[in-house]
């Protein structure tokens, strides 16, 4: 084959490394580097850029934090994104340069469940960490074994099944149900898992119909024409951005609110732009247990001065894309601690530096997460409340806000969601959860 | 001609050795090749005056049924993937192409516009069996029964890339010189007349349409390869009409041109999207529109007037 | 299917039809006179629609009636429509008339990618909505189901308008005479003193407004957001392709078709109501090759 | 009389209520050179136009060697042996003249390789040769559009005479060649179509020319055959001369 003697040069390299690697040990120092490169992937374009762009503003206060505090152990950080908007080939390609070419350190990949499927395997590939930020798919952990690859958040699973509980809890009586999301990977599994849950802890709740509108769908009048004819007890939307806002704004106007509950598990991204339109008594989720008014964190110095330089930088309250960008970079800190702490003083290398993700316990701007060191997936809590739209504010307050713990909703690590859903008991609904009464 | 085919021979020893001194580049020049051979394709159909606007289609169909046999074969052969998925590709192109080599210019365009956004929307409904818009992972396959790790592999693939496309433009060259190929350019004249000398225009736009699919084709198997993951967005219009873009953008109506504007397309845009993430799309645009106000011939016009060393730009492109 | 579920279903179909009808009649008359398939059609719509959620939270924030954003949507859409619609074919479209037809195309679709960026960079990437006028119009009861009046009561109504409009500014006056004149003879209309030039400015302009008009009321019902127009673009191509080159009349059957058969789909086969417009698109191709108000050109021999 | 190797029988055809043809029955025999007349917009070229398949008959049938071709499409007839040349000349206008006549050529041979080049076909030499003949093989290696009308008019029928048919049609073969040339040419075309054995039928308003080269003239006029016969016989009759002559 043309030029194999060529290629197999670097892979003589690497081979050279890794038997170096194995003389010191699996991890080890390294030199100090001059700033940390990290690669940020996230939508900057298109629909999806209202998670992403927010998700930036966060990672910017983040950094230029960081660095005024003088660095992580006097390092500073450097950040570079990269665009998902333009494509998943356009994403890989450009980690790889980032990764290959630039030398970058660390990566924060990505938004879109597809891309993550894709950037799980490749990070291993490079020998690169890699931080799911934002990362919504459990299929990554439950389907592959990675080194590298760690989240920093919870996944569909334990934000699925949170609704679930909070809508039995509040709703012990409902009989049918029927789901609107969007037609893509995330819309089709997040009502996989919200049903499998549903169907095993209430047996008897018939689904009464299911719409998969294609994503970005302007008008859903004729699914909500059909809607208001079947008059289901709930109605569940898993979508977010325009599409939400869109499906809910036109429930509302068409009084679907007041025939059914609406569930809306992605809705604290929405609340401030759909201000007085987001109907009282719709059940909303926030993918974690972040709100921009949290109650359990109203006197709490880090969780008031990030919403506080969030709000002056945007103009924004931040939603749950941002907290999540919080927690990728509180997690490398603590890892950073933690791999130095390990190495006597000494920069971690790489490896050292993934040992350090196993098992990891920090704080972003809420309640604290823990990396499970056997599947690399964080634990995080998930928080849900009720919308109210209470006077003189133009954004609709959450009501009997509930925090359910990681501990108890997320999928043990080596089994599978849908047959670790299937033998949930109803006992789960006595799970110790926290409450914070009236509304924020 | 000799200095062209020195110069010609020169760019590609290029390509060559670039991923020994750049190392990230193999994806970027796998993608390239990959998109420059459904250019190719583009090209082909041009010579008759049609463009589609739908061959994403092709690209995406190859790519998924490459994946599907990936997971059937346990992993498979990387040359039979690329075989299974060129026939793949042709199978389809001929389905489609006995119902569009019917119409002519814009709906000629539109058809295959539709039959690709139909597919497009079949892959993301069709989830349970296609993975929807995550679509299907297609791991590594062997390549001549020897498993690769990723950085011999990427090698392979590389080089195996650069070989295929190499043949298949010379293929496609000899065809578009051959009987049926000149027959084809005729279309765009003279349909009329082309009956008239006994010749089924819709045939010989069918044996271009196939051949022009399976050249997508054998680009979306690659392009899968490289990725190892076939997504719907394969089969999306933006894509179809990147892929027209590239074809105009490198000098309608030549092979070589395909290749040079799918290199020159994904370098500007790459670093289009690295130096200005907030607008590469309006300065892609800007470009666009700059290329077809100025230097409409493409790459290859381009080439022909500075140089000036060759006949008239008509002459040389056939 | 009972009567009371296909009554809805028509009413959500006829809705539906309207706005479709709305975007692809600017189109389907570009394509009819200019022989341009206007890609950046769907880059106006996104703008009209932009400047129409503006002027209506601007209309609510000053505390005005919400009744007033409907005029104010129909003169913004109109100023935006014509400035946009007069600069890009003065400046750039008309140097590529002589240009293949590909070609053409694709500064179409440049300026698509251009648009999309520029409005991303002008109106960020948060989503607008201004939903005051369809909340002032309220809701009327249709066999126990609410609808929004502003969807099945003044849409229809504004389609038929436009319809009915555009069809005696065609057939009536005498700038439509020229129009249509030179639609279906360029060159003889050139010969007889046409100034195609002119003729072309105005339909480009008229169909940039009407795009504009489109995306403007459609804002109300829907949030605009970054995206929307190129999912327009494919809708409209097959209007125009199914309704016969240029046939504002095709376009209008065309949009009730698929606006029925989407309605249709989503109470039936919610699977199929992505697929809908493509299938009647090839359905009719398939009997009537032309389109269904088309004609067949044939080459004189 | 020799067997009839193209027959109409009452054909029948209309355009927005104008009858181009309404009953008519014609016949050209083997080596014929038929010239067809009459007044503009008579139907004379729709006759051309149905017995190639370009148009289907309202009713009515075509033969051809005792086939039945009426509504066959161009390209089955041509296939069958008539060749068909145009008033206004079509070709590939992008093309050199020598590849039209290639293309032409393979087309008769049924050439569908791929992979052999067009311009290493085996009846170049006879192509050139065609070229010669009809007077344009000096400007063989030119893109047909740098061309001036006359040639193309030459080029149109040698591509017709590429497919070595038994009929040949022509619609008015001088119309665009200078009125010096035109003797020349159509002396040098009867010389071909005497030598390949082509039956001619050509439809022509300049009765100089019938008077010299047909030998079987009719009268097309109003949707019907007026009048038939040898050359002197037709030219001679009063109406003729007064409705298609217009002398």
């Amino acid at each position: 084959m043309m030029g194999t003697s060529n290629p197999l040069r670097p892979l003589g390299r690497a081979f050279l490394a890794g038997v170096c690697a194995l003389g010191i040990g699996t991890a080890g120092a390294a030199d100090k580097p001059e700033q940390i490169d990290i690669g940020i992937s996230a939508f900057l374009s298109g629909p999806a850029s209202v998670f992403g762009e927010p998700a930036r503003a966060a990672a910017e206060i983040m950094a230029e934090r960081i660095n005024a505090n003088g660095g992580i152990h006097g390092v500073p950080v450097n950040l570079s994104f990269i665009d998902e908007g333009a494509g998943s080939a356009h994403l890989l390609s450009e980690y790889r340069r980032l990764v290959q070419s630039e030398d970058y350190d660390v990566m924060f990949a990505s938004i879109s469940s597809g891309n993550c499927l894709k950037v799980a395997p490749l990070a291993e590939d490079l020998e690169v960490i890699n931080l799911m930020w934002d990362c919504g798919t459990q299929r990554v952990f439950e389907e592959g074994d990675y080194n590298y690859v760690f989240r920093t958040q919870a996944n569909a699973t334990p934000e699925m099944l949170a609704s679930v509980l909070y809508l039995l809890k509040t709703h012990p009586d409902f009989e049918t149900i029927a789901v609107v999301n969007q037609d893509y990977a995330w819309g089709r599994d997040s009502w996989n898992i919200f049903r499998t849950a549903l169907q095993t802890l209430k047996p008897d709740v018939e689904v009464v119909a299911e719409f998969f509108p294609k994503f970005g769908t302007p008008d859903f009048s004729t699914e909500i024409t059909r809607l208001l004819a079947m008059r289901p007890d709930v109605v569940l939307s898993t979508s977010w951005g325009g599409d939400l806002d869109n499906f809910v704004r036109q429930a509302k106007q068409r009084g679907l609110d007041e025939r059914s509950t609406l569930v809306l598990p992605l809705a604290e991204s929405s609340l401030e732009r759909l201000g007085e339109d987001m109907p009282t008594g719709a059940i909303v989720g926030a993918r974690g247990d972040h709100y921009y008014a949290h109650p359990g964190y109203a006197d709490d110095e880090k969780f008031n001065e990030f919403v506080s330089s969030f709000r002056e930088k945007t103009g924004n309250v931040p939603i749950y894309s941002a907290f999540h960008m919080v927690q990728a970079f509180d997690a490398l800190q603590a890892a950073y601690d933690r791999a130095i702490e390990a190495n006597g003083g000494e920069w971690p290398d790489t490896e050292a530096l993934a040992d350090a993700f196993e098992g990891l316990s920090f704080r972003g701007a809420t309640s604290e997460i823990t990396i499970r060191p056997a599947d690399h997936q964080g634990l995080e809590d998930q928080m849900l409340g009720t919308a109210k739209q209470v006077e003189g504010k133009d954004i609709a307050e959450l009501c009997d806000i509930t925090v359910f713990p990681a501990e108890a909703i997320t999928t043990p690590a080596g089994e599978d969601s849908t047959e670790w859903l299937k033998g949930l008991s109803a006992d789960l609904l006595d799970t110790d959860v926290t409450t914070y009464p009236g509304c924020h | 001609m000799r200095g062209g085919r020195f110069l010609l021979l020169g760019v590609v020893a290029l390509i060559a050795l670039m991923p020994l001194f750049a190392p990230w580049s193999k994806t970027f020049l796998v993608l390239a090749i990959a998109k420059g051979l459904a250019v190719l394709g583009i090209v082909v159909l041009l010579r008759a005056g049609q463009v589609s606007f739908g061959h994403a289609l092709f690209f995406a169909a190859s790519a998924y049924v490459a994946a599907f046999a990936a997971r059937l074969l346990g992993g498979g052969e990387l040359l039979t993937l690329l075989v299974i998925g060129a026939l793949g590709s042709g199978v389809l192109g001929l389905l489609v192409g006995l119902f569009v080599v019917r119409y002519r210019y814009i709906f000629f365009g539109m058809l295959n516009l539709a039959f690709s956004m139909v597919f497009y929307a079949v892959l993301e409904k069709f989830y349970h069996y296609t993975g929807g818009s995550d679509g299907l992972i297609l791991s590594r396959p062997s390549v001549l029964g020897i498993g690769l790790e990723r950085l011999p592999f990427e090698y392979t693939l590389f080089y195996v890339a650069l070989a295929t496309a190499a043949v298949l433009g010379w293929l496609v060259h000899r065809y578009l010189n051959s009987a049926p190929g000149r027959a084809l350019a005729a279309i765009k004249t003279n349909e009329t007349r082309l009956e008239y000398l006994g010749i089924s225009a819709r045939g010989t736009l069918l044996v271009a349409y196939v051949i022009s699919a399976m050249l997508a084709g054998v680009g979306g198997t690659l392009a899968a390869v490289m990725q190892g993951l076939v997504t719907p967005e394969y089969a999306y219009w933006v894509r179809s009409g990147e892929f027209v873009f590239i074809a105009i953008l490198g000098g309608a109506g030549h092979v070589l041109g395909a290749f040079a504007g799918a290199l020159v397309y994904e370098g500007v845009r790459m670093y289009l999207a690295v130096l200005a993430a907030d607008m590469w799309q309006l300065l892609l645009g800007v470009v666009l529109l700059v290329i077809v106000l100025f230097a409409s011939e493409g790459l290859v016009g381009l080439w022909h007037r500075i140089s000036g060393r060759f006949a008239p730009a008509g002459r040389e492109a056939s | 299917m009972d009567l009371i579920i296909f009554t809805l279903a028509v009413l959500d179909g006829l809705a539906y039809a309207s706005q479709v009808f709305m975007v692809a009649v600017g189109m389907t008359l570009i394509f009819g006179v200019m022989r341009i398939l206007n890609i950046a059609h769907g880059g106006f719509y996104a703008i009209g629609a932009y400047l129409s959620a503006g002027i209506g939270l601007a209309i609510a924030s000053a505390g005005l009636s919400p009744w007033l954003h409907l005029p104010a949507l129909v003169i913004g859409a109109a100023m935006a429509g014509g400035v946009l619609g007069l600069v890009i074919e003065r400046f750039v479209l008309r140097y590529i008339y002589v240009k293949e037809e590909v070609l053409q195309l694709l500064v179409t679709f440049a300026i698509f990618m251009i648009l999309e960026d520029v409005q991303r960079l002008v109106f960020g990437v948060q989503p607008y909505a201004a939903s005051s006028l369809v909340d002032a119009m309220g809701t009327i009861n249709v066999l126990g189901i609410p609808y929004n009046a502003y969807q099945v009561l003044l849409l229809p109504g504004v389609a038929v308008l436009t319809l009915v409009g555009l069809r005696w500014f065609l057939h009536h006056t005498l700038l439509g005479h020229l129009i249509t004149a030179t639609a279906e003879d360029r060159e003889a209309a050139t010969a007889m003193g046409v100034n195609a030039n002119r003729v072309f400015l105005l339909t480009f302009t008229i169909g940039t407004v009407l795009a504009a008009l489109g995306g403007a009321f459609a804002a109300p019902t829907t949030a605009v957001q970054l995206g929307m127009g190129a999912d327009m673009i494919v809708l409209s191509f097959a209007v125009v392709v199914t309704a016969g080159l240029g046939q504002v009349e095709g376009a209008a059957v065309t949009a009730v078709l698929i606006g029925l058969g989407r309605s249709f789909a989503i109470y039936l086969m919610p699977e199929l109501d992505v697929l809908m417009p493509y299938f009647i698109m090839m359905l009719v191709l398939l009997v009537r090759p032309n389109g269904l108000f088309g004609t067949v050109q044939t080459r004189k021999i | 009389m020799s067997q009839a190797l193209i027959e109409a029988r009452d054909l029948h055809i209309e355009f927005g209520g104008v009858k181009a043809a309404d009953g008519v029955d014609l016949s050209v025999h083997e080596s014929d050179h038929l010239a067809i007349i009459g007044p503009n917009g008579a139907g004379k070229t729709t006759f051309l136009n149905i017995c190639t398949g370009y148009l289907r008959p309202k009713s009515g049938t075509v033969r051809f060697d005792g086939t039945e071709i009426t509504g066959r499409s161009p390209r089955w007839i041509t296939r069958r042996g008539i060749a068909r040349a145009f008033q206004i000349p079509q070709l590939f206008l992008e093309h050199t003249v020598i590849e039209n006549m290639l293309i032409g050529a393979a087309a008769r041979d049924r050439v569908r390789s791929l992979w052999r080049p067009l311009s290493a076909s085996t009846a170049r030499d006879e192509m050139m040769e065609l070229l010669e003949l009809m007077g344009v093989a000096d400007v063989a290696a030119q893109v047909v559009t740098a061309l001036p009308e006359g040639q193309r008019k030459l080029i149109d029928i040698a591509l017709a005479l590429a497919l070595k048919p038994r009929v040949l049609l022509m619609d008015e073969p001088t119309s665009g060649v200078s009125s010096q040339e035109k003797f020349q040419v159509m002396d040098t075309l009867l010389r071909v179509l005497a030598h390949q054995q082509v039956t001619a039928v050509f439809v022509e308003h300049d009765m100089e020319m019938v008077e010299r080269y047909a030998e079987r003239v009719a009268v097309w006029d109003a949707g019907r055959i007026r009048i038939e016969g040898t050359p002197a016989e037709v030219l001679a009759d009063a109406g003729v001369q007064r409705d298609v002559i217009g002398l």
